[in-house]
């Protein structure tokens, strides 16, 4: 696969951006990432609906952990609740088809819009902290939202709101679903990261100050990243909440989709394409040996969690980046940052 | 130090590739299903809570169906006319934890891993409903009990795939306000109801129904499963001077609420926890300080019912606990489930579907007969009113079935 | 709402402000002395809980009594955490060892579902269902309890930081940890320290909880948000400031679950936890380093 | 006029950092700003910016107001900031650093000509080789290039350059020089803060002289530098200063009503030192002699060097402290001095040499543990806890069990050194004045009752005549016995004081005496002021 941070300076340097990247990576990488992905697109032909399920589930992790990583990742803001996001995503598709009777594709694009509108309001107050006060700040905005559904009976109360799963998708278009979801939450990232406001986000995580004495209008850029990365959780959860079929208050907001997300981004590696990626098949793969043992599977996660922070705080895609001596590695300042 | 971090690194990357192979290997892993002719068993499965704050009742729900299923194994298993062959049931629980999320969770994974041929339920609505839902989508039927019958309708009026045997909570609403007709009170009722499905349902039923009984309900709380602190509530309900408490709660909560109207000196002359008062927990947990509460029942021992009282013993004997009524229901299910399988003759989802629809035949914990419910999917079993006695459950409404006297009114705290 | 209900929310409130005190008095040191947010001490009060729940009702010891018997247990679970997890972190910003006890959480949170299970529980005494009246309300004896243990514990460390030479140490730390170096402090030692006494608080913290209210191996959450509300009322570094902080927490929550009704009790602490955060960001938390 | 500051003022609580200043740049023009530490410098660079809001005054720039306007605005406007520590966005590669400001800079354009552009930027800078590196594997001139570069990359009409040649050494400092040289021809209006007065002067048109954050004097660097006041500032000898030039300098001083003290007695060393000590009678141009003879030196330092990261701070530095001496170490900041005080209190580890105290290698003891072992020291800026009372700071002097034991003897000896310290002993350590700060600061490094203490530029900030009762503290305590390792940049008083002195520069010694044999040499005056 590519790296980011190269690719851009690449693409400043060629006329236009799909030029770059065809220059930049070779076409064997090419080749890999057409693999993969027409390899995914055919899986549901061959493999059988466990299997299927378990990719969809994948897609939508891959995708919820793309969204924390670019704030979390690229902009450094640790972001504690963003099971806000993925929650009303699910509640908006839920509404709206159940009583709408909205289709499921506009549903879970109103999802998207419903999150980052949310993203919008909340990013005035919550942008005036920093650091650990943002982190704090998110985690109880997320929490408040979820007593506030979990006792507002115009949206069900606690018994939550049972979809009519007569209008959703079958597991396979659900698979697809999932799927553009991932393509589509890697792909913008790619596309901001490498088009202007990449700059001032990773300027902003690296040197907030400076970044600011260079021109960034720090809060514009910070609000834009919150608001898409907010658009992709509520996708997720849109999408989430049609397949589940029925949703309730408890469990769709809780802070368990925060911990996935940024379990998945550390271990993978934060701030980095692939990290996600790979985060998400580790952690899959982790909970898949251990699915009878769901406990020991969050406390070897738990665990996992700290030793990445404590040796490994490029993550393993970083960490292998580094060792494989791929070309802008962090190795120097990686334990640093 | 670095050496150490170095070689951390390596430990944990390599970890990473390990679980990188390991991916496909679970993905391979989770196929079975013989397609020989004949199957070598028959895979039931069910979403249970094992723990959480429905755990009592899953350990009835697990006793129900276990036992169901070694019954029919007994004698060799089932038998499919379309192989002409007895093929042994294959019963696979999964703890849910008492949470929604799980269930889905649970039920995805014995419909799309274990490829079970039929579901049973998990108990009340908050946790069968998700379960249902995926049995829904994936077209395989499910049998349940323990989830009041509104409430199982009101998520989804037209279930195709899942089916319930429970009371009918119009029919349930109405137990307290007769057994009250019975004493002298001052008509005034205090409302517990948390905010789930059953807890809804029953509140509006109960509002409802309390005018045509000639009764008042000056005082309704409403508050999510989990609340800690009723000491609000509890004084206002105290304020509104009612004599009678009706509660709609699970049983952590409804002894939580309880022990607090004695620390707050709140006494009603009789209080009716539905839900919450149900599995002997609520007993063991309050002790005397639980004597003459009342909890709507559908099935007792006594009932001249095939095999009622042996069942009781059975469980008896088996656990060495208190036999609740939940253990009839969801032998019940389990049978009904499995009798529908012989009928269908085959291992055919969609035979399986059709045959339970046709069931009708009185089992352990009374007629079932699907077509009886309000709408399609839902037998109702009748309902009665109980109260606890000494560490037992009599029936105390209707006169005719009565059981024991009906302690009224409750003793004052002081007297505890 | 009648007055009289508004009342009697405000004094079992005021009650129960001391035991929020008490829960949020770890995570206020933690914080005060080394800039850290230690998401784990919701997970610490609920393990003291289960802790003196198991340890209470096995040995048939009063729960309280069992509290103290916890105090160097929680101090020896804590003091590990800080010397060799989070030490090693602290150089590098406030995220990594934010992260680090996000970590624990997890982990902690499953051990004790792993061990006790997803039942609820609640610590029973004698006198767990007793009330008495208080200026014409009825609010339960233990609240009353917590009350004066919050006054007691609080004071004490109080005492403790301001009296003894390791206090001052603590103290000095928490505002310039090279120079206190200079002095011949070993500010590591000193965090481990902290962090030790602030887990050693939670075991009374979490028997409280685990009297007054039942609890599950999640419970932690709601309780460190709780803890946060807290601290920024009580506003960092004055451990009085906590007595405060609970106090208004616990008045706040009575009133407003009168008016509102109980179910959005905890989100009012939240509620004014924002509304603080917004008026004066960082400094809420006390003096703010820049 | 390009950028206009009409009566300015910031204050941090009591202490006036920037205090009713005007000035203006002229289109084109290069303003030097000097001034002795803490003059107010970097703070009104943060004032023009934005970054932080002043109390009173006007900022105009190109004819319009721009404080009050946030931070990136009054950068669009044209306005190009250096730090005086590098500031890069170390995840990202030279090229990238620049591009944020490309792209950022208020100015519509494509990502091909930004990227252009920051080329050039790099070729001018010489940067251009490094452009893929990320920044936090550059070294320090690079840093510094990249600082500048970034600056450029805005555009900028106004360049504000903060100590960019600070911590370079000679080769460096040139290849810099010409870079700037450079821009000013090409026209680049520039506002120049620097300690490096040769580099200030090379560049300036004109010059303004701060302290106390008020213009103490302005013109072509000929007229500055031959300043009486801006000499005063440096040298920092206040004695003989009239009352009417102090209070040019210290605002509000005169009408505190106290005068100066006339030049304090012929300061400690010219008498003979009580021999309680390992009893050796000091005096000035004795002490390294006597010292010599009667054996080993208590602290010595032996070729020493340490750097930060890629940084070298220090090369195969040498230094001797006998018992009962003052020694002072002098040179400009960046010089090198405090890195050299932080590896002997074990705050930086070396690259190489060793460090004894009392014969003993201490290369090995944790920090922690040097006040254990009797080394004492002032850090630079007082660093008291602001929220422990006078007495608690003392307290915690005594921390480390040595001291412990006799802490209430000796409170009472510090209490007579400094009776004010007496009277506010309830006080919390942050409502005193920066003067009674400092007294708090060298009392409460007494207190571990050590035989070295080490004072790391206790007169910075500090009034004249405040300084003077400081010294006066230092020769008593040197006197009780106690060895003093004096870190200066004010040579006069420092030499007035000193037995011996070494003078560091750029990581090195450079030159080492007696105080008398220094004040004589040609080549030390130059070494300071670069004239």
């Amino acid at each position: 696969m590519y790296r980011l941070r190269r690719m851009s300076v690449e693409y400043q340097k060629s006329r236009a951006s799909q030029g770059s990247l065809l220059s930049h990576l070779s076409w064997l990488r090419w080749a890999l990432l057409a693999l993969v992905l027409l390899a995914l697109a055919l899986l549901p032909q061959v493999a059988d609906p466990y299997t299927i399920a378990l990719v969809y589930t994948m897609f939508i992790y891959v995708a919820l952990a793309q969204s924390w990583n670019l704030v979390g990742g690229y902009t450094g803001l640790i972001s504690l609740g963003h099971a806000a996001f993925f929650g009303l995503g699910a509640y908006t598709t839920a509404i709206l088809m159940t009583w709408a009777n909205v289709d499921f594709y506009p549903a879970i694009l109103a999802s998207g819009l419903v999150a980052s509108i949310f993203a919008v309001i909340i990013s005035f107050p919550i942008f005036r902290f920093r650091g650990i006060y943002f982190a704090i700040g998110t985690l109880v905005l997320s929490e408040a939202l979820r007593i506030w559904m979990i006792n507002w009976s115009l949206t069900g109360g606690a018994q939550g709101i049972n979809l009519p799963i007569a209008n959703t998708p079958d597991p396979i278009s659900f698979y697809y679903v999932g799927f553009a979801l991932a393509i589509i939450a890697t792909g913008v990232l790619v596309l901001v990261l490498h088009s202007k406001p990449g700059f001032g986000l990773r300027a902003i995580r690296d040197n907030e100050d400076a970044a600011q004495n260079m021109g960034v209008n720090t809060f514009m850029v910070k609000l834009t990243a919150f608001a898409i990365s907010a658009c992709i959780a509520g996708l997720a959860g849109g999408i989430y909440a049609a397949y589940l079929g029925t949703i309730e208050p408890y469990s769709i907001f809780s802070v368990d989709w925060t911990i996935t997300a940024i379990n998945t981004v550390i271990i993978g590696g934060m701030g980095t394409l692939i990290g996600p990626i790979i985060g998400t098949i580790f952690t899959t793969a982790l909970s898949e040996g251990l699915k009878n043992y769901q406990t020991i599977h969050l406390i070897i996660t738990g665990v996992i969690l700290i030793l990445v922070i404590r040796f490994l705080p490029a993550g393993i895609w970083g960490q292998l980046r580094n060792w494989l001596r791929l070309p802008g590695s962090t190795a120097r300042e990686a334990r640093k940052v | 130090m670095m050496k150490q971090t170095r070689l951390f690194q390596l430990i944990m990357v390599g970890l990473g590739l390990m679980m990188l192979t390991l991916l496909p290997a679970c993905g391979g892993g989770a196929s079975s299903g013989s397609s020989s002719n004949a199957p070598k068993q028959i895979v039931i499965g069910a979403s249970i809570p094992e723990t959480g704050a429905l755990a009592a009742f899953g350990s009835y729900a697990k006793w129900g169906y276990s036992a169901a299923v070694a019954d029919v194994n007994k004698s060799g298993g089932l038998f499919l006319s379309k192989y002409n062959v007895k093929v042994p049931v294959k019963l696979i629980l999964y703890d849910d934890q008492s949470q929604p999320d799980q269930v889905t969770a649970n039920t995805q994974r014995l419909v799309l891993s274990d490829k079970v041929n039929a579901l049973l339920g998990s108990a009340t609505p908050p946790l069968v409903i998700p379960g249902a839902v995926v049995a829904e989508r994936n077209h395989i039927p499910l049998v349940a009990g323990m989830t009041p019958i509104r409430a199982f309708l009101g998520a989804n009026p037209h279930w195709t795939y899942a089916w319930d045997i429970f009371f009918d909570e119009f029919d349930m609403t109405q137990q307290q306000f007769l057994t009250m007709n019975t004493v002298q009170s001052n008509h005034k009722v205090a409302l517990f109801t948390d905010n789930e499905q059953d807890g809804v349902v029953m509140g509006q039923l109960w509002t409802q129904n309390a005018p045509k009984f000639g009764y008042q309900i000056a005082y309704h709380a409403s508050f999510p499963v989990g609340t800690t602190d009723y000491g609000d509530l509890i004084r206002r309900a105290q304020a509104s001077g009612a004599q009678i408490v009706i509660a709609q709660m699970e049983t952590p909560d409804a002894i939580t609420l309880w022990r607090q109207m004695q620390t707050l000196n709140y006494r009603p002359a009789a209080a009716f926890i539905e839900k919450g008062a149900e599995p002997v927990q609520w007993w063991n947990a309050l002790k005397m300080a639980a004597q003459g509460t009342m909890v709507a029942g559908y099935w007792y021992p006594t009932l001249p019912y095939p095999g009622a009282s042996t069942l009781r013993q059975r469980f008896e004997k088996d656990t060495g606990q208190t036999y609740s009524q939940h253990i009839a229901d969801t032998y019940t299910a389990a049978q009904v489930l499995m009798d529908a399988i012989v009928k269908a003759g085959s291992l055919d989802a969609q035979a399986i579907n059709t045959a339970i629809g046709q069931t009708n035949k009185t089992y352990v914990v009374g007629p079932v007969d699907f077509a009886k419910g309000p709408a399609g999917h839902t037998s109702p079993l009748p309902s009665f009113m109980l109260q606890w006695q000494d560490g037992q459950t009599q029936i105390v409404y209707p006169q005719n079935k009565a059981t024991a006297r009906f302690i009224y009114p409750l003793p004052p705290w002081s007297a505890v | 709402m009648t007055s009289s209900t508004l009342l009697a929310g405000a004094i079992s409130g005021l009650l129960l402000g001391g035991l929020y005190a008490v829960t949020a008095l770890g995570l206020s040191m933690v914080f005060g002395v080394m800039r850290l947010v230690n998401i784990v001490h919701g997970e610490l009060l609920i393990l003291a809980a289960y802790l003196d729940f198991t340890i209470s009702g096995a040995l048939g010891i009063d729960p309280l009594l069992t509290a103290l018997l916890l105090i160097p247990v929680m101090f020896l679970i804590g003091y590990p955490i800080q010397r060799w997890l989070l030490n090693p972190l602290m150089h590098q910003g406030m995220e990594p060892p934010l992260l680090v006890t996000f970590g624990l959480s997890i982990i902690a949170q499953n051990l004790m579902l792993l061990i006790w299970k997803a039942d609820s529980r609640a610590i029973t005494t004698g006198y767990s269902d007793v009330g008495l009246q208080l200026f014409g309300v009825r609010v339960p004896l233990l609240y009353l309890v917590a009350f004066v243990l919050a006054f007691v514990l609080i004071g004490g460390i109080q005492f403790l930081l301001s009296h003894s030479y390791i206090g001052k140490a603590i103290r000095a730390a928490s505002q310039d940890a090279r120079t206190a170096q200079v002095m011949g402090i070993n500010p590591e030692a000193v965090y481990a320290l902290t962090y030790a006494i602030g887990a050693a608080t939670a075991a009374l913290g979490g028997t409280l909880i685990g009297m007054s209210f039942s609890f599950v191996p999640t419970s932690g959450l709601t309780w460190l948000l709780k803890g946060f509300v807290v601290v920024v009322l009580g506003g960092m570094g004055s451990i009085v400031g906590m007595l405060g902080g609970g106090l208004i927490l616990g008045v706040a929550e009575g009133v407003g679950a009168a008016i509102t009704g109980t179910g959005y009790r905890d989100m009012i602490g939240l509620l004014i936890f924002l509304a603080v955060l917004v008026i004066r960001p960082r400094g809420l938390f006390g003096r703010s380093r820049e | 006029m390009l950028l206009e500051l009409e009566n300015v003022s910031k204050s941090f609580g009591a202490v006036a950092a920037v205090n009713q200043l005007s000035f203006s740049i002229a289109e084109g023009e290069v303003l030097g700003i000097m001034g002795p530490n803490g003059a107010g410098k970097t703070t009104l660079l943060n004032l023009i910016m934005g970054a932080i809001p002043l109390d009173r005054g006007t900022v105009r720039f190109a004819g319009e107001q721009i404080n009050g306007l946030r931070v990136s605005a009054i950068c669009h406007r044209g306005i190009g900031r250096t730090y005086q520590i590098p500031q890069p966005f170390k995840r990202m590669t030279v090229l990238e650093n620049l591009l944020v400001g490309e792209l950022y800079g208020g100015r519509r354009q494509s990502h091909r000509t930004a990227h252009a552009e920051a080329l050039e930027i790099l070729e001018r800078v010489g940067l251009a080789e490094r452009r893929d590196t990320p920044a936090t594997s550059l070294g320090l001139l690079d840093l510094k290039r990249l600082e500048l570069a970034r600056a450029l990359s805005l555009h900028p009409r106004l360049l504000l350059l903060d100590e960019i040649a600070g911590g370079l050494v000679e080769s460096e400092i040139e290849a810099l020089k010409a870079i700037l040289i450079d821009l000013k021809r090409s026209g680049m209006t520039m506002l120049i803060i620097e300690h490096l007065l040769s580099v200030l002067f090379d560049l300036s048109d004109r010059i303004l002289a701060l302290n106390f954050g008020k213009r103490i004097a302005e013109g072509s660097p000929e007229e500055v530098i031959h300043n009486e006041l801006v000499i005063k500032a440096y040298l920092g000898t206040e004695a003989t200063r009239g009352r009417e030039e102090l209070t040019t300098i210290q605002p509000g001083y005169a009408d505190s009503g106290q005068v100066p003290a006339a030049r304090p007695d012929p300061p400690a060393p010219r008498e003979p030192v009580p021999t309680q000590t390992n009893g050796q009678a000091a005096s000035a141009n004795s002490a390294p002699a006597t010292a010599a003879q009667n054996g080993t030196p208590l602290a010595r330092i032996a070729h020493v060097s340490a750097a930060y990261g890629e940084f070298q701070a220090l090369f195969d530095v040498s230094l001797d402290m006998y018992p009962g001496e003052i020694v002072a170490l002098i040179g400009l900041n960046g010089a090198g001095k405090t890195t050299l005080i932080r590896t002997l209190t074990r705050g930086l580890p070396l690259k190489g040499g060793d460090i004894f105290f009392k014969g003993q290698s201490i290369t090995r003891v944790p920090p922690h543990q040097i006040a254990a072992l009797g080394i004492a020291q002032c850090i630079e800026g007082r660093k008291i806890f602001p929220e422990l009372t006078v007495l608690e700071n003392l307290e915690l002097g005594a921390y480390c069990k040595r001291a412990r034991g006799q802490r209430q003897q000796t409170l009472r000896r510090v209490y007579d050194l400094f009776p004010i310290l007496a009277e506010r002993r309830d006080q919390l350590g942050s409502t005193l004045s920066g003067g009674q700060q400092q007294m708090l600061a060298i009392g409460r490094a007494l207190m571990a009752q050590p035989e070295l203490i080490i004072f790391d530029e206790i007169s910075l900030g500090l009034a004249p005549i405040v300084i003077d009762d400081l010294y006066r503290a230092i020769v008593e305590i040197n006197r009780q016995g106690v060895t003093v390792l004096l870190v200066e940049q004010s040579v006069q008083r420092s030499l007035d004081i000193a037995h011996r002195a070494y003078i560091i520069e750029h990581g090195r010694i450079v030159l080492t005496g007696t105080a008398e044999e220094l004040r004589q040499n040609e080549q030390f005056r130059r070494a300071y002021f670069g004239i």
